[in-house]
């Protein structure tokens, strides 16, 4: 029971990590009541899943995904999870500039950054 | 901040240094890491740089907003442009061998590749460094 | 792939992401943030995917910061939770 | 409010930690994700494209309509953060 325990953590830990990490940035983005914060959580969510991605992609005693004098024979990792990660990284950014864009909004016009001030802000006007 | 002259002089210094790693990052996207998203942010980084070291109205006197987003547009449209270029030439949508066959230059794979980083890198710089415009200024417009 | 440097890598990312859900100033947040970024382009670049690494290094440790910074300098630095 | 985010956390986490068991070792050289499709792009980019780094050669070539739609985002990201904040927000 042990031993098959240790196995399963050895040979699977990465992915076990990356799922944590996702749920911190789950419970930040649910529960945290400053809107800053709900982008930091979302940012360790994003990040949580290209940990997942990153981790199998990766091959054993594999090189990086950039051709040695071997050629085509030699051992690589996967590089297609590499350029879905990229791309979606490029996109992350995007998202947490026009999120922050309407946090600033947001301050200027009601003057809170907690989310139920903002509600009870916006149902006086 | 603006009369601190170590900051100027060493910014002043760093500066084209930080571009031109960002250029060699764009073209050296093909043999080995780096490429388009990378180089083009890393430009964006030596505008951020000179924001702090000379402020933001002296970087906005350099290039406005509306010369930022112009930029980004060229740098989309060298990426669209040779997908229609191979459209042009009786191939797929992005397809450089159509390219290759009708001009007759073999190798050309390569360039058309760093042609579509460098649009990349141009597209992305120009809309890092107009966001990083509109949140670090205080919403006024230069023009 | 040393799986006892990486192991540790994974245990000090998860440190610096509840520190940076649980510190109040949001400022200190952002920097805690960086530094969660930071280590991750450590452990990519440890697991072979070099591009990725340098693009969360510029991007993740670099503009998103900078734009952390700058939205919380026209906001407010203190947070209640 | 908090516990119940924490519930549900916990809940989500148990799920996925019961789903982590099936997917293979990590680095495993014989899993089904690098067999096919990642030995596939390995073998073909270089006879196809002829350049070193095979990450750029599929995000540009193979992914180059996926590209060109990221870049697209990233252009409309800095049009909307324009539209929110210059001038206050007020068209």
């Amino acid at each position: 029971m042990i031993e098959s325990f240790y196995e399963l953590f050895l040979s699977r830990y990465n992915y076990w990590m990356a799922i944590i990490l996702m749920l911190i940035g789950l419970y930040a983005l649910i529960a945290k009541q400053n809107l800053v914060k709900k982008i930091i959580g979302l940012n360790i969510f994003q990040t949580a899943i290209f940990l997942f991605y990153i981790s199998f992609a990766e091959v054993r005693g594999g090189t990086a995904p950039i051709y040695t004098a071997e050629g085509v024979h030699a051992l690589y990792v996967n590089p297609l999870p590499h350029v879905l990660i990229l791309t979606a990284i490029v996109v992350g950014v995007s998202v947490t500039a026009v999120a922050l864009s309407l946090i600033v909004r947001i301050y200027e016009e009601y003057g809170v950054l907690d989310e139920d001030e903002l509600m009870l802000a916006v149902r006086k006007r | 901040m603006m009369e601190n002259v170590v900051i100027r002089t060493v910014s002043r210094l760093a500066v084209p240094f930080i571009q031109i790693f960002a250029l060699y990052v764009i073209v050296h996207g093909a043999s080995g890491a780096g490429g388009g998203f990378q180089g083009g942010v890393v430009f964006a980084a030596s505008f951020i740089l000179m924001i702090i070291a000379f402020g933001m109205a002296n970087v906005r006197r350099r290039i406005d907003n509306r010369g930022i987003m112009w930029l980004s547009v060229i740098g989309i449209s060298i990426y669209a442009g040779i997908g229609f270029l191979a459209l042009l030439m009786a191939g797929n949508f992005l397809e450089y061998a159509a390219i290759e066959a009708a001009l007759g230059i073999p190798h050309l794979h390569g360039i058309l590749i760093d042609l579509v980083e460098a649009g990349i890198g141009i597209a992305v710089m120009a809309a890092m460094v107009s966001i990083i415009y509109d949140i670090a200024g205080n919403g006024e417009e230069s023009s | 792939m040393i799986w006892e440097l990486d192991f540790a890598l994974l245990v000090f990312m998860i440190i610096c992401a509840v520190a940076a859900i649980t510190v109040k100033d949001l400022l200190h947040a952002t920097i805690v943030l960086a530094a969660y970024s930071l280590i991750m382009t450590v452990l990519w670049a440890e697991m072979n995917a070099v591009d990725v690494a340098f693009t969360e290094a510029t991007v993740g440790a670099g503009i998103t910061t900078v734009l952390f910074i700058a939205a919380i300098a026209r906001t407010r630095r203190s947070s209640s939770d | 409010m908090k516990t119940k985010a924490l519930i549900a956390v916990l809940f989500i986490g148990i799920i996925l930690f019961w789903a982590v068991e099936d997917m293979p070792a990590f680095g495993d050289p014989d899993a089904p994700a690098t067999q096919y499709t990642g030995q596939l792009y390995v073998d073909s980019v270089l006879p196809d494209i002829g350049i070193d780094n095979i990450v750029t050669a599929i995000l540009a070539s193979y992914r180059g309509f996926d590209t060109l739609g990221e870049v697209v985002v990233i252009f409309t990201a800095g049009i909307s953060v324009a539209l929110l904040l210059r001038r206050g927000g007020r068209l």
